[in-house]
């Protein structure tokens, strides 16, 4: 027999003002059900809750109701006191009489209590159909998964293994450090790149909890938060990593050569090789696709000048398994290629370069020890061009958005080039300066002032070649005049763009992606750094274009939320969570379509009881659920639930008025 | 045998006499029979879609219908300017059949508009429908030696929503061309620039300034002469060139030829057949260096495997 | 100086916009199509501050400039154009726009533009069609200036670029007929 | 015949009995957690005034929404209903509130053949910062279904009548 309580709140003034409260308890009382109805000042106050706790012992109650404010303000609080009186708390239920009711109905208050006592009424059939719920304890697997090694992935990784929590760091590439390696130096201070990145990659190699698999990728990825199964390949590299003292014996040996993909194809690199001197791990892999040994079976010169013998041309790519509990994905960006630019030459000038081309020349490190020179003649270039916005905000060709880092980069480049070439001169074409940084636009106007580069305002339209020189034709819409530039080299600020496989990436771990392949965030604002499904976090560029300041600070968020997840040994989740029974479950599967997360499985069950032939039904993970009830509506068979939000539930408001 | 409607456009019975007469003698080598489109009109470029809505659409429709009475699939059309009117028209009446309708009551007595026929520019039937290697089956007399800054104009690939034909920016298919006779084709960074157009008559300064960098930068490109396939580019390149070189103070030398008469010339017929005196800037001159040896004796290397086109091993 | 905030609803923004087919407050003015222009340096204004005059409503302006009158329609612009305006429709819209409120720019090259593009449509008209040299011939009259390109007239006779004869449009009553069922459509659009 | 059909079918609307001079419609909303429900307690918030008419429900998501409650409620309690979810490409939960709109525009189409009035049944998208929004929806709602009036032919208690 149901015994339900009603405590109605005066919330002071705010509701009692525009609410007839004792009439509103009157016709409470007049509720069959309704055992026990009283008022008070503020319910929400200890005393208040006090009032509950002793009701529900004192009139043996057996489910509450409080009209007071919205259940989004004070649904935990009165929660917990049933929970204190030893009643299970999701038998209350909140009356919402004050955003409701008082607060938009202060004209008209007898129309106001007579809305109360119905949203009371409401509140109470509901109740009537309340069941006891359990907060689901899901058990974690304390071990992280970080998907990239570049800044992002390397900041995640150290922040998340420094709070003693073991991570799995898989690196595609034969080393970490990304882009960030290839930089020269960093806007807006002018720190050598290498100099802040590399002590972090070290960091890394040694960490006791990271687990470094370079030259590996992900295949896989099962379960649910804090309970994945991740299956790795890792790439066949040749080389015997635990022998291998990386002395280069082999790569200096080996006589074949190939574009350097680090030095953006300047210059070359030979088959056997580790990508850059500051590598991590700085131990060689065998390119197999130019391997003339693995080809044709002719040469094998590195076996034979390896002392170790770490070089096994027989060894096998090997598929390894991971049990983690969270997911970070770092996978970074890729350049916009942009062959669409036919108007530029892009293609046809070997004098028209990428940023990061001329990022890679400029370096001390890098293929023309530090000075940038005219590809087509090795000359240094006096006159240079960069263009900015080359396939970013270009609905046409190339893609909407603002790619964010390259007014800064350019005039970092703008620097570097008045710093290497003291004689030469930065013309820079713009649409508009974006410096939104700490210290950005300060960085700006030394780059502007110090190296007196002219700026010119207008999207360039196109480049032609004039002897050995590039004209270069824009608008300078300041003066309204068409301008040529007789430039020596070209520089394209060309778009940040996902890399093409991260849209593969984000299937195979069941995330979203916007139109581009950048992953998606959970909400813009408010939830910036993790995915819709539970577990599984970004950072850095892989979300949106972002710059390195911003890709630290979003990895090290990464780092906090997976630390969260694992504060404890299980994690508890809200039990408002679908169930299905079986017995009505017809198997159509609508509602494996429609759930978001994919949290719906089917599962084979006897046809009936003891019977050998089987049918199919939907299953539901109650981890990955999320309780939006979607596959309820759907359901042909109404064989699926919600708790907390069931179909009896809800009818019962409906007939309740 | 391939069967062609033709539209000779206005010039082709004036100004572009040569260009007419010369595609003539290459479909005959090509063994495509040209039915000339009967009772054709002007197609009202460009004075019709810059004064008026109506009769710009109007006006290519009349010609675009007639056509639809021959049995053939394809119009090819000699003139850039009357492709470009055609093309834009037949879009245009593709795809909005509310305006379709209206444009088509000025033509009533002609008939409905049905969209059956093709348009094409003759580059693009030479260039689609041929290809370049079934054009090097036929020379005879191969352009060797010569070099050819190729000169598009605008509308024989822009805009390209309308054309749906190569690139607007750095086209290849004449360029290809030209290589299949023989000759070389010169890094033209201005082969769709535009010419002046019509402004021949109306403001001529224009057409000086505009056709003057374009014959310049063929030049620089090294070319012996210019091949387009719009008259109105040839006459403004060509017949405004004394002009040009008045006003520049320079001397540009610079032949301009119908791609058809390179082609004529090349499947073997006599230089007399091109009708050089109708050039202004002759000739013979840049055909001279037919038969000249290439001076880049640049080798292509043929990579016997992709693994090695990327690498090469010491 | 141009006064703003007299009038909130910008008409002559709305009129462009629908006669275009375009939305001109798509223009970020990138300036693109200026250099791209092949004309852009005979022009009053640049395509670029044509499309912020009319973004900020300046008819009686824009209508005045002799922008539209030279646009080729050589369409490299909007080839280029980031945010994707048809800029050739556009200056076309204009131009319509302006001869239908019979507004002409005061630069007398506009002015032999518009003779030329009239004498070519009557010559249309009349023939079906278009003859070259009796083009130039009416062209020269009509602008009152005999003697332009006399000197390119002999070279190019002799050499037969200028064919003399006349062939007309056998059923040139069609022709007829079509220029006045389009001028009545241009009148009730 | 058909026209006999629409007969029936119109009189659905048509008053029965006539409306006491004092009647109020009654009016269902079903309002998604997140978005529409966070909208209205906004409106309270801000002390914004709407008719008084409306009963609220919440649901995590309006995809949540089982055609039931609507026929439910047009059968037994309301006048007329008020559907709100998280605006389009904002939901809470990924995508629901696309399955919500199409699911209710079916609902809505049924209803309307059977011979409902359209503005019986309504969708509106409200943000969490919507407040203002959600007093006007609401407002209007009311103002429509004060004009079909009351819902009397389809209420259980009168249906052996007809």
């Amino acid at each position: 027999m149901a015994r339900v309580g009603v405590f109605v709140c005066f919330c002071g003034a705010n509701i009692a003002d525009f609410v007839d409260v004792p009439a509103v308890v009157e016709e409470a009382k007049k509720i069959k059900e309704v055992k026990y109805a009283i008022d008070y000042k503020y319910m929400c106050s200890d005393p208040g809750q006090g009032m509950i706790r002793d009701a529900i012992v004192a009139h043996r109650l057996t489910s509450i109701v409080v009209a007071a404010c919205s259940p989004r303000m004070h649904e935990k609080t009165f929660r917990k006191a049933l929970s204190d009186a030893g009643m299970n708390p999701y038998l209350l239920e909140v009356a919402n009489i004050r955003e409701h009711s008082s607060w938009v109905h202060q004209k008209d208050k007898k129309a106001a209590t007579e809305k109360s006592s119905d949203l009371i009424r409401m509140a109470v059939a509901k109740s009537m159909a309340n069941e006891q719920l359990h907060e689901i304890s899901v058990p974690v697997t304390k071990r992280a998964l970080v998907i990239g090694g570049g800044i992002a992935g390397i900041q995640a990784a150290l922040d998340i293994a420094d709070a003693r929590i073991p991570v799995v760091l898989v690196e595609k590439s034969p080393s970490i450090g990304g882009k960030m390696a290839q930089l020269d130096e960093t806007f807006p201070t002018l720190d050598c790149s290498q100099c802040i990145l590399t002590p972090k990659m070290v960091d890394v190699a040694s960490h006791p909890y990271i687990e470094l698999l370079p030259y590996s990728e992900v295949l896989e990825l099962d379960g649910y938060v804090g309970n994945y199964k991740v299956k790795i390949k890792r790439k066949a590299s040749y080389v015997n990593f635990d022998t291998c003292t990386g002395c280069g014996a082999c790569w200096q040996k080996c006589p074949v050569k190939v574009p350097n993909e680090f030095n953006m194809g300047i210059d070359k690199r030979k088959a056997i090789y580790s990508p850059f001197p500051q590598a991590v791990p700085n131990k060689p892999v065998i390119d197999a696709e130019h391997c003339t040994m693995l080809i044709k079976g002719k040469c094998g010169i590195c076996a034979k000048v390896c002392e170790k013998g770490s070089i096994d041309y027989t060894m096998q790519d090997e598929i390894i398994e991971r049990e983690i509990g969270a997911v970070v994905v770092a996978t970074g960006y890729d350049l916009w290629d942009p062959k669409p630019y036919e108007e530029y030459g892009v293609g046809r000038y070997k004098d028209i370069i990428t940023s990061l081309e001329f990022e890679r020349m400029v370096s001390a490190s890098g293929p023309t020890g530090g000075v940038p020179v005219r590809p087509s003649d090795g000359k240094i270039p006096k006159s240079v061009v960069f263009i900015k916005c080359v396939g970013s905000r270009d609905e046409a060709k190339g893609i909407e958005y603002c790619s964010k880092i390259c007014c800064m980069y350019t005039a970092k480049h703008a620097m570097l080039l008045h710093h290497k070439v003291h004689d030469s001169h930065a013309y820079i074409f713009y649409m508009d300066i974006r410096a939104a940084g700490k210290g950005y636009e300060e960085f700006v106007k030394r780059a502007q002032v110090e190296t007196a580069a002219t700026y010119l305002r207008g999207r360039v339209s196109k480049i032609y070649k004039k002897g050995d020189k590039l004209m270069v034709r824009g608008e300078d819409a300041q003066i309204g005049q068409v301008v040529e530039v007789e430039a020596d080299l070209v520089v394209l600020a060309t778009a940040v763009y996902p890399y093409k496989d991260n849209s593969d990436l984000a299937r195979l771990l069941g995330i979203s992606y916007d139109k581009y392949g950048f992953l998606s965030e959970a909400h813009p604002k408010l939830r910036p750094v993790e995915t819709a499904k539970a577990g599984i976090f970004l950072a850095g560029c892989t979300q949106a274009p972002k710059d390195i300041p911003e890709t630290v600070a979003q990895a090290s968020a990464t780092a906090a939320k997976v630390c969260g997840l694992f504060a404890g040994d299980t994690m508890l989740k809200d039990p408002m969570v679908s169930t299905v029974n079986t017995d009505y479950c017809t198997g159509c599967q609508n509602c494996v379509t429609v759930c978001p997360y994919q949290a719906i499985i089917t599962e084979e069950i006897p046809l009936g009881h003891g019977s050998k032939e089987i049918r199919t039904v939907a299953k539901i993970n109650e981890g990955v659920c999320q309780g939006c009830g979607s596959c309820v509506a759907i359901c042909r068979s109404m064989a699926i639930d919600l708790a907390g939000f069931t179909d009896m539930q809800i009818i019962n408001e409906i007939v309740s008025i | 045998m391939t069967k062609l409607t033709y539209f000779p456009g206005c010039s082709a019975h004036g100004t572009s006499e040569e260009f007419d007469s010369t595609l003539k003698l290459v479909m005959k080598s090509l063994d495509v029979e040209m039915e000339e489109l009967p009772d054709w009109n002007c197609c009202g470029a460009t004075s019709a879609h810059v004064m008026t809505e109506n009769l710009a659409l109007a006006l290519p429709l009349r010609n675009l219908v007639l056509a639809e009475k021959l049995s053939n699939k394809t119009m090819g059309i000699a003139c850039a300017s009357c492709y470009s009117r055609m093309k834009s028209t037949k879009v245009e009446m593709d795809n909005h059949p509310e305006l379709a309708k209206r444009i088509n009551s000025t033509i009533i007595e002609e008939g409905e508009y049905q969209g059956s026929v093709d348009v094409k520019s003759m580059l693009q039937f030479f260039y689609e429908d041929f290809g370049t290697e079934a054009i090097a089956e036929k020379v005879t007399y191969p352009l060797q030696g010569l070099k050819i800054a190729c000169y598009y104009g605008c509308l024989l690939t822009r805009p390209k929503a309308i054309t749906q034909f190569d690139s607007p920016e750095y086209p290849m298919s004449m360029d290809n061309i030209v290589e299949s006779l023989g000759a070389t084709a010169t890094p033209f960074d201005f082969k769709t620039e535009c010419c002046g157009a019509s402004f021949s008559i109306s403001d001529t300064e224009i057409v000086l300034s505009l056709s003057g960098t374009i014959l310049e930068m063929a030049k620089e490109s090294g070319a012996h002469l210019i091949a387009v396939a719009c008259p109105l580019c040839q006459s403004n390149l060509d017949m405004r060139q004394p002009d040009i070189e008045k006003k520049n103070g320079t001397k540009y030398d610079m032949p301009v030829m119908y791609i058809t008469q390179l082609m004529a010339l090349a499947f073997g017929y006599p230089v007399q057949d091109l009708k050089p005196s109708k050039h202004i800037v002759p000739i013979e001159q840049a055909l001279s260096h037919i038969g000249e040896e290439i001076e880049t004796p640049e080798v292509k290397k043929k990579p016997k495997k992709a693994v090695q086109a990327e690498s090469e091993v010491e | 100086m141009i006064a703003l905030g007299q009038q909130i609803e910008n008409k002559f923004l709305v009129a462009v916009n629908k006669k275009s087919s375009n939305n001109i407050l798509d223009c970020y003015q990138c300036g693109k199509c200026v250099s791209t222009c092949p004309v852009s340096s005979f022009m009053d204004f640049s395509p670029r501050e044509i499309m912020q005059m009319i973004k900020l409503g300046l008819k009686e302006e824009t209508y005045m400039a002799n922008s539209m009158w030279f646009c080729l329609t050589c369409a490299a612009c909007s080839g280029r154009c980031p945010r994707e305006i048809d800029i050739p429709r556009v200056m076309e819209s204009i131009r319509h726009l302006a001869i239908a409120e019979n507004i002409n720019p005061d630069d007398p090259r506009v002015k032999n533009i518009r003779k030329f593009h009239e004498i070519f449509l009557d010559m249309i008209k009349r023939y079906g069609r278009n003859y070259e040299l009796r083009m130039m011939a009416e062209f020269n009259i009509r602008t009152r200036n005999l003697f332009k390109d006399i000197h390119l007239a002999p070279k190019a006779l002799l050499k037969g670029k200028i064919p003399i004869g006349n062939e007309k449009v056998k059923s040139a009553k069609a022709i007829k007929r079509m220029f006045e069922i389009a001028e009545k459509l241009e009148k009730t659009q | 015949m058909e026209a006999e059909v629409k007969e029936k079918i119109v009189s659905i609307e048509k008053p029965h009995v006539e409306a006491p001079p004092d009647w109020q419609p009654v009016i269902m909303g079903i309002l998604c957690n997140w978005c529409s429900y966070a909208g209205s307690d906004l409106t309270g918030t801000s002390r914004l005034q709407y008719p008084p008419n409306i009963r609220i429900i919440r649901v995590p998501c309006s995809s949540r929404v089982d055609p039931w409650f609507i026929i439910k409620s047009l059968q037994t309690s309301a006048d007329g209903v008020l559907i709100s979810g998280c605006h389009p490409g904002d939901c809470h939960y990924i995508s629901g509130n696309y399955y919500a709109r199409r699911r209710f525009l079916v609902t809505k189409r049924l209803l309307n053949f059977v011979g409902f009035h359209e503005d019986r049944i309504q969708f509106s998208w409200v943000s969490a910062a919507e407040g203002p929004k959600f007093a006007k929806v609401v407002t209007k709602v009311t103002e429509d279904i004060k004009k079909l009036g009351p819902l009397h032919l389809y209420k259980k208690e009168n249906i052996s009548q007809t």
